[in-house]
């Protein structure tokens, strides 16, 4: 059987290499599937790759795209479950061996659409140098939300004229900022929306007081940069010493360790009402279409390369969590995580971990999301207000999928 | 009459242009012209500025199109045939050389189109470059020659072709005497060898004058005459043409001028040419000597009489000063008389008045 | 770096001209803040990621960012593609873009007016719009993952084809009308007086449009899914990964080294610019 | 072009030749043009008048509820308004420092040809890099504008990007920077082909750079002239690619421009439909604005 | 003699050429040239095709820079100063229009351009648009005008302006030859009115001879020889310009054909005018002659003796054959006589010749 699998790439160049290298061993292992693996860009390039494809009429048999965009998938009906092709009691257990934060985004009424792979997690970084020239127990992360202010304020640093030199924290807030965000309402102990993705919950006043929160870390506190701060940048503000403390992607957990100029620390992000944090990233989704033949096929395939020895030399290599708990098991993994102790710290932070804000008509609901906490955050809303206004158009979208 | 075109030595072609008009908005640029050049024959298109001479070549060429009339080159009727198939060659009044290319690709242009062989080319080149003193030149582009050379060049490029038919708009006015005087000399002994019909424009009448063998005297978009070039110096239908042909030109005065003589002229005109009028003591014409203008072997002189202003050309070697009285005196055949009504031309008349002179 | 060839020396003294010094300053602050990305690329590009945002003279050099690079992809492959696919379309659009504006330019025939709006209207129709539909005819044709199927839907430029008209409309007439004269066919004459005419403007579209094809990404993204037709652009693309920060080290070099063709091209060709073969041409 | 008047009999056989010829001359262009602009974008429309097909959900007829939708809504007033701004801000910029650049270049200049090459940049490099690049020089603190703005003036840091008010002038700049380059490339082309006699006549009547560029080079630049004005006009509608990078149209949609916000409805919500329906708008507008100006000043413009 | 150039009707500025030259690649197209125009007068500059007339030109009015020399204006060093600061006026020989404006602003371009009041520039766009037939086709552009209302629209431009310096290169070129007349007349009356310096171009002698004060006369990119007309006319320096000067051109011939001299010129070439021969049956010149060349009031005889041809003007009355053969005499001040070994003219030869003519 031939399959086409396309898959994006979020985190730079090593990854293409090693779903090409493990795709490759695959084929070699297994002659009678050919596997056609097409590197298909970000994931925003995917979907567009893959919807094209399918309304003209070829489309992927495999394709890796970003959990959250799961309803969208459904809505679009352009993918199948797994269920179908996992039918051993074998394979109902090997189903089962996933982290549950990671199948909270691949599973809604009662079927499998997406199995994860290529996924992760926000963490905190901190500079540890930089603790230490506060006066700060340079081991010692902010635990809670006050902490995290109280550091702030120990860690922003300004010159002569009272301009900032050092920022204590810094929260990225382009691109895709309910991401991070998603952090501070699951430490409030509010989920953004419901798993049959059909009902929000932007207007909780819960999540009025995360972004508060998030707000006066600069107006208020003055601890982190006003305005949108870049997601890009961010590494490199780290780097520079622009902030003290940094969240983050654990995909950045490599182009930390490789470039930054002092020693740092990972952690969990602080806790307030609980602790917590949303996954995040790209699932395995089997496309309408397919032959009974070839959607087998690419189940085994996508079975085989989350299983342990592969998830391990994939997490290795590009700083994602491995999906299931058997990989950390491997030698491979032990020795890396002994010799890179932060790289656990997003693994153990799945227990408090919540499925990523995923709706039907995904991208607009976040999009609508997006623009009320950046208008919070230019402070040309308040809170409340931008919330409510997001949640009222977000109804509009979501009332037909109820 | 009709010679086709077929071979590497065409003869000419007959052009015939019926009741042809040109009109530029609300300007009649050509107006109802009939001409006939017959086949092989010199003649030359000659009028005053903005009289219509390049609009008509630029038909017959067909790059203009005829708002009324036909056109017949070689008795096939052409009117509505584009250029490129009317198989002629042309000179133009700026030139228009590709400035991209140089003076040989130039001159070979329409060789080339016509993908005569290399060789043959290279061999007419050579004789067209040598003829034409742009030897040295064949490497240079347009932008890199003087004015002169830059005419030169395009008449070469049509000369090289020796098509039936030869269209050139004043193709000397850039050249000094001397190469124009030669060039006069080539191109007419080179049409006679070749034996293509050649329309010619020109503003210079020594070149009319020399090489026609018809010349069409345009004025205003009319056809003002058209006659052998003695004819038209020697009998011009009209003041017009009188004054057109003739360097300085013929002087038109009012008849009552000329006193003693046979016939009464007082209601005509009647017209002298300054080299036909001599020192003349008992001359029928008096004058006042206005100023006079030095011009090598000649001079000219202004005369004045009954207020109108005159010219005589004369030798230099007479010593006249400006204010002398003069009587003018001149051979009977020289007096041309026009009708004071019509503009035309009264031989009648000017017969009648010529019996006393003479006598 | 032209200098030399721009003018014999003179050995004469020269009035200082105020005019001209301002000018030249003018244009040299213009071009420094112009080529600062560009510079800021290189710097990014040869040193390590350290000094991304630190401008030291002795900053070490290294070339690891450009083994990256060069190591993410099967470049030498994706250039080759690259290279056929601007080739192909560069010379489409010539073909048909000049023939096109040729007919615009000089011949009067009814319906000129509504089909150079439908030109026009190609100007404005942004080809991602339409990459569905698009992909559904390169399916149909059977030409999905092929380098024609990335060329054709632009081969046919409304861009082309209205540069070229505004060119082909200042050619001089009596340069058209000689050619006329001495037989040329429609075609020989476009071939001979218009094409050489405007070769200036060839020049600057094909700098234009082979830059513009090289950088294009989406189309060819979707279209494609073999390392055999893919362009460089999407080997490019890895870097541009949203994940992880961006590593400006990387992605410049990565970019340098794909847009470097492009940019030698250029300093070969922009002397023909100035090389003013319309000099005094048409006196 | 030029003459139609007083033309009494109309001479059929050159004509109908010259048609025929214009057509055969015509006939592959305007072949690829609708194989793959037209009938595509004549889809599009059709679509503009259907609901967005999803899943299992086929397309319906709506008539113009699209329509509705999109007089209703804020967003899309909202990005037409940053569009406006953003074309009064790039097209009279670019244009301008175009024909600057391309006359200093066309000049006798020391060291022209880095100049030249410094000029062309912009079109070389791809917009997604070069988006990135220039995201370094916006970053605050340690961007390249702060550095220099800062260790020169002593300002505070400057969150270009991350400030509604100036985020959509950040991603002017950026295209100013990129459109300048790129129509500099036509200028030049069109300096090459005044004579130079006509420059030198003017400048024996005493006229100074200032006068002949106003009344001698800049009209008989105007075919180029038209051509860049009316690509710029577009490109004011059109280029967007840099906005991904820099601001993704934020801060809460200060800097999203229409076309990007065409591509959020139809690449990322996948609501073709509406996404059609903004589009047809779009056509609209650039129709009213670009085919306009060019019918508008074609028969003004000197040829030859 | 340095007349300032203050108001509106500034004087004549005197023009130095100091051993200027101006080399294109290998070729030197103006060699080491010294000319000297006084303020206030008439200098034509004449040579064949190519000689450098107008790189001549080019290089006073700042076109063009000069190689080697120095050139002044009013006793100002220019060599270095652009075009626009050298406050002159210039008719280009491609005319140079400018195509995007219509005839009027063509010719008011310069006023506008040194912001003279609009009533100004009105009045005197009537007077020159009248003076040069342009009234009726001020709202033109160029591209609708013919090849002389081209030419004089460029003429237009350039006397609007009355600079103290005005030049021109080949303007009358295209024009039809009453027009031609008149304009001659006219520049020349212009530039006496207004007493500006005058630099000319043309390759018509006639316009030379009648317009000059100074004749410049080029070859090859050297000064052959600067004079008033008279002096160039009767008393050339060189075969050259003996041959230059005059239509048809001088007959140098070997001095071995005149026999029955004082003097013996064998090894000499003697110069003798068409128009100075005369039929003498006892003339010193046995010839045979070869054909005829009718030219309205004139004919041009070709003559053949010892293996030279040489051309005779004689009025047209007279009644000559081919074939025939006759003797020719001249008067003695029309013997020119050029030294066998330099060239130069030998005015004592001649008059030890001419004493036995004249006898
Ligand atoms: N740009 C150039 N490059 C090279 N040679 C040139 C250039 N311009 C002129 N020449 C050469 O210099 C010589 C003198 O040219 P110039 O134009 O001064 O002649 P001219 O006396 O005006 O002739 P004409 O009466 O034909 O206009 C010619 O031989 C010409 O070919
Ligand atoms: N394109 C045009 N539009 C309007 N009028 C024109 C056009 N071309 C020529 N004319 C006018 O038509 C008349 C005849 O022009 P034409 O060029 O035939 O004159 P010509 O006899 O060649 O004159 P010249 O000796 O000055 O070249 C002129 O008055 C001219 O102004
Ligand atoms: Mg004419
Ligand atoms: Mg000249």
């Amino acid at each position: 059987v031939e399959l086409q699998f396309f898959f994006p790439v979020a985190v730079g160049g090593k990854a293409a290499e090693t779903i090409q290298s493990l795709t490759d061993e695959y084929v070699a292992n297994n002659p009678d599937v050919k596997i056609d693996a097409v590197y298909s860009g970000s994931y925003q390039d995917t979907i567009a790759k893959v919807i094209t494809a399918s309304r003209g009429g070829t489309p992927p048999q495999l394709s890796m795209a970003l959990s959250a965009d799961m309803f969208t998938l459904i809505d679009e009906d352009l993918i199948v479950p797994f269920d179908d092709y996992l039918k051993t009691d074998e394979d109902k257990a090997w189903l089962e061996g996933f982290y549950p934060a990671f199948m909270e985004n691949s599973q809604t009424g009662g079927k499998t659409y997406g199995i994860p792979f290529q996924r992760s997690t926000p963490v905190m970084y901190w500079n540890k140098e930089a603790f230490k020239e506060a006066g700060l127990d340079p081991e010692t992360p902010p635990a809670t939300w006050e902490e995290l202010v109280e550091f702030g304020k120990k860690l922003t640093k300004k010159d002569a004229n009272g301009n900032v030199t050092q920022w204590g924290v810094r929260i990225p807030s382009s691109g895709f900022p309910y991401w991070l965000f998603q952090g501070l309402t699951t430490q409030n102990d509010v989920i953004l929306a419901n798993s049959e993705g059909n009902k929000t919950n932007f207007d909780d006043p819960k999540v009025a007081e995360a972004l508060q929160y998030m707000v006066d870390l600069s107006t208020k506190h003055g601890v982190m940069e006003p305005g949108i701060i870049e997601w890009g940048a961010t590494p490199k503000a780290f780097f520079e010493r622009q902030a003290a403390i940094m969240w983050t992607t654990t995909g950045n957990l490599t182009n930390v360790r490789d470039n930054a100029p002092f020693e740092f620390g990972v952690a969990m992000l602080p806790a307030h009402k609980r602790r917590g944090a949303p996954t995040g990233g790209g699932n395995f989704y089997l496309f309408k279409g397919a032959s009974e033949e070839q959607l087998t096929a690419a189940a085994n395939f996508v079975k085989w390369i989350t299983g342990p020895e592969q998830a391990a030399k994939w997490t290795i290599a590009t700083g994602y969590v491995a999906p299931r708990p058997d990989a950390w098991e491997t030698e491979a993994m032990k020795t890396y995580a002994a010799d890179f102790p932060p790289a656990t710290v997003a693994r153990d932070q799945l227990e408090f971990a919540v499925a990523e804000l995923s709706t039907y008509q995904n991208q607009r609901v976040t999009t609508i999301f997006n623009d009320a906490l950046a208008a919070a955050i230019t402070g040309q809303k308040d809170a409340a207000t931008a919330l409510k206004d997001a949640q009222a158009q977000a109804d509009a979208i979501l009332a037909e999928y109820r | 009459m009709n010679t086709p075109a077929t071979d590497g030595r065409p003869g000419g072609q007959e052009i015939l242009l019926e009741n042809v008009s040109k009109v530029w908005g609300a300007h009649k640029a050509v107006d109802d012209l009939s001409i006939r050049v017959p086949a092989g024959t010199f003649t030359v298109l000659l009028g005053p500025s903005g009289c219509g001479k390049s609009t008509t070549l630029r038909m017959i060429a067909g790059l203009e199109s005829a708002d009324a009339g036909r056109i017949l080159i070689g008795g096939r009727d052409v009117t509505h045939l584009p250029a490129a198939e009317r198989d002629l060659a042309m000179v133009f009044q700026s030139y228009a050389l590709f400035p991209h290319l140089d003076v040989a690709e130039n001159i070979v242009f329409g060789l080339k189109v016509r993908r005569v062989a290399r060789d043959e080319r290279e061999a007419r080149l050579k004789r067209v470059a040598e003829l034409l003193g742009l030897s040295a030149l064949l490497d240079r582009k347009p932008s890199q020659l003087s004015g002169g050379q830059q005419q030169r060049v395009a008449l070469g490029r049509a000369i090289i072709a020796e098509r039936p038919v030869c269209l050139m708009d004043e193709p000397l006015s850039n050249l000094d005497a001397k190469l124009r005087h030669e060039m006069r000399v080539e191109i007419r002994a080179l049409q006679k060898k070749l034996g293509f019909t050649m329309v010619y424009v020109t503003h210079d009448q020594v070149e009319a004058i020399t090489m026609a063998d018809q010349v069409v005297l345009l004025n205003g978009g009319r056809l003002e005459q058209a006659s052998d070039p003695r004819a038209l110096y020697q009998r011009p239908e009209t003041p017009f043409a009188a004054r057109f042909i003739g360097v300085p030109p013929m002087n038109v005065l009012p008849g009552a001028l000329l006193t003693d003589l046979d016939a009464d002229l007082a209601a005509h005109k009647v017209g002298l040419r300054p080299e036909a009028l001599t020192l003349a003591e008992r001359g029928p014409l008096a004058a006042r000597v206005a100023s006079l203008e030095y011009l090598g072997a000649d001079m000219l002189i202004d005369c004045e009489a009954g207020g109108s202003i005159f010219t005589v050309r004369l030798p230099s070697d007479h010593d006249i000063a400006a204010g002398t009285d003069i009587r003018l005196g001149f051979a009977a055949q020289d007096l041309h008389v026009f009708d004071g009504a019509t503009g035309h031309r009264r031989d009648d008349l000017a017969a009648a008045a010529g019996g006393r002179i003479a006598g | 770096m032209t200098a030399a060839a721009d003018a014999p020396a003179r050995p004469r003294r020269r009035r200082f001209d105020l005019d001209r010094t301002l000018n030249t300053l003018a244009a040299w602050v213009l071009a420094l803040m112009w080529i600062l990305p560009l510079a800021f690329a290189i710097w990014t590009a040869i040193h390590p990621s350290a000094y991304e945002a630190r401008f030291e003279l002795l900053a070490p050099l290294t070339f690891e960012n450009f083994e990256k690079a060069w190591a993410a992809a099967p470049f030498a492959r994706y250039f080759l593609n690259t290279f056929m696919l601007v080739t192909l379309i560069l010379a489409g659009q010539f073909l048909l873009c000049t023939l096109a504006a040729y007919a615009f330019a000089r011949f009067t025939f009814p319906g000129r007016s509504i089909l150079f709006t439908l030109v026009l209207l190609q100007l404005l129709v942004m080809p991602d719009i339409l990459i569905v539909e698009n992909y559904k005819t390169m399916r149909i044709l059977g030409l999905v993952d092929t380098i024609p199927a990335i060329a054709l839907p632009y081969i046919a430029s409304g861009f082309g084809i209205f540069l070229l008209r505004q060119t082909f409309m200042t050619v001089p007439r009596e340069l058209d009308e000689a050619a006329r004269i001495e037989g040329s066919s429609i075609l020989g004459i476009l071939w001979r007086v218009y094409i050489p005419l405007a070769k200036p403007t060839y020049l600057a579209y094909g700098l234009v449009s082979v830059s513009h094809h090289w950088n294009n990404f989406l189309w060819p993204l979707i279209v494609t899914n073999s390392v055999d037709t893919r362009p460089v652009t999407v080997g490019l693309s890895v870097f541009s990964a949203i994940d992880s920060g961006i590593e400006w080290s990387v992605i410049n070099a990565a970019t340098l080294m794909t847009s470097g063709p492009l940019l030698i091209a250029f300093l070969l060709f922009q002397r023909q610019f100035v090389q003013s073969f319309m000099r005094a041409g048409i006196k | 072009m030029t003459t139609a008047t007083g033309r009494t009999r109309v001479p059929m056989l050159i004509r109908s030749r010259e048609w025929i010829h214009a057509w055969l001359l015509l006939l592959p262009a305007l072949f690829f043009l609708f194989a793959f602009t037209h009938v595509p974008a004549v889809m599009t429309l059709w679509n503009s008048f259907h609901s967005t097909p999803r899943g299992r959900r086929p397309a319906r007829f709506i008539g113009l509820d699209n329509y509705e939708r999109m007089m209703g809504d804020p967003i899309f007033w909202k990005v037409l308004g940053n569009n406006l701004w953003f074309a009064f801000g790039t097209i009279p910029l670019s244009v301008g420092i175009a024909i600057v650049m391309a006359l200093w270049v066309n000049d006798r200049l020391t060291g022209r040809g880095f100049v030249r090459m410094a000029y062309f940049t912009p079109t070389v490099l791809p917009l997604i890099a070069v988006a990135n690049i220039w995201l370094f020089f916006y970053t605050p603190g340690f961007g390249l504008i702060d550095q220099v703005t800062s260790s020169l003036f002593g300002w505070p840091q400057t969150n270009w990007l991350g400030d509604p008010a100036t985020a959509l002038n950040a991603v002017i700049v950026v295209t100013v920077w990129k459109e300048a380059g790129f129509f500099m490339i036509f200028y030049l082309a069109a300096l090459q082909a005044i004579p130079p006699s006509l420059v030198e006549a003017a400048k024996i009547e005493g006229a100074g750079r200032w006068t002949i560029f106003w009344r001698i080079t800049f009209p008989l630049m105007m075919p180029t002239t038209l051509f860049v004005s009316i690509n710029a006009v577009i490109n004011s509608f059109r280029l967007v690619d840099h906005i991904f990078i820099l601001t993704n149209g934020g801060p809460d949609n200060a800097s999203s421009l229409l076309l990007f916000h065409i591509y959020e409805t139809a690449f990322k919500y996948w609501e073709t439909g509406y996404g059609a329906t903004l589009t047809v708008a779009m056509l609209a507008i650039l129709c009213a604005l670009a085919i306009g100006q060019f019918f508008f000043f074609d028969r003004r413009v000197h040829y030859k």
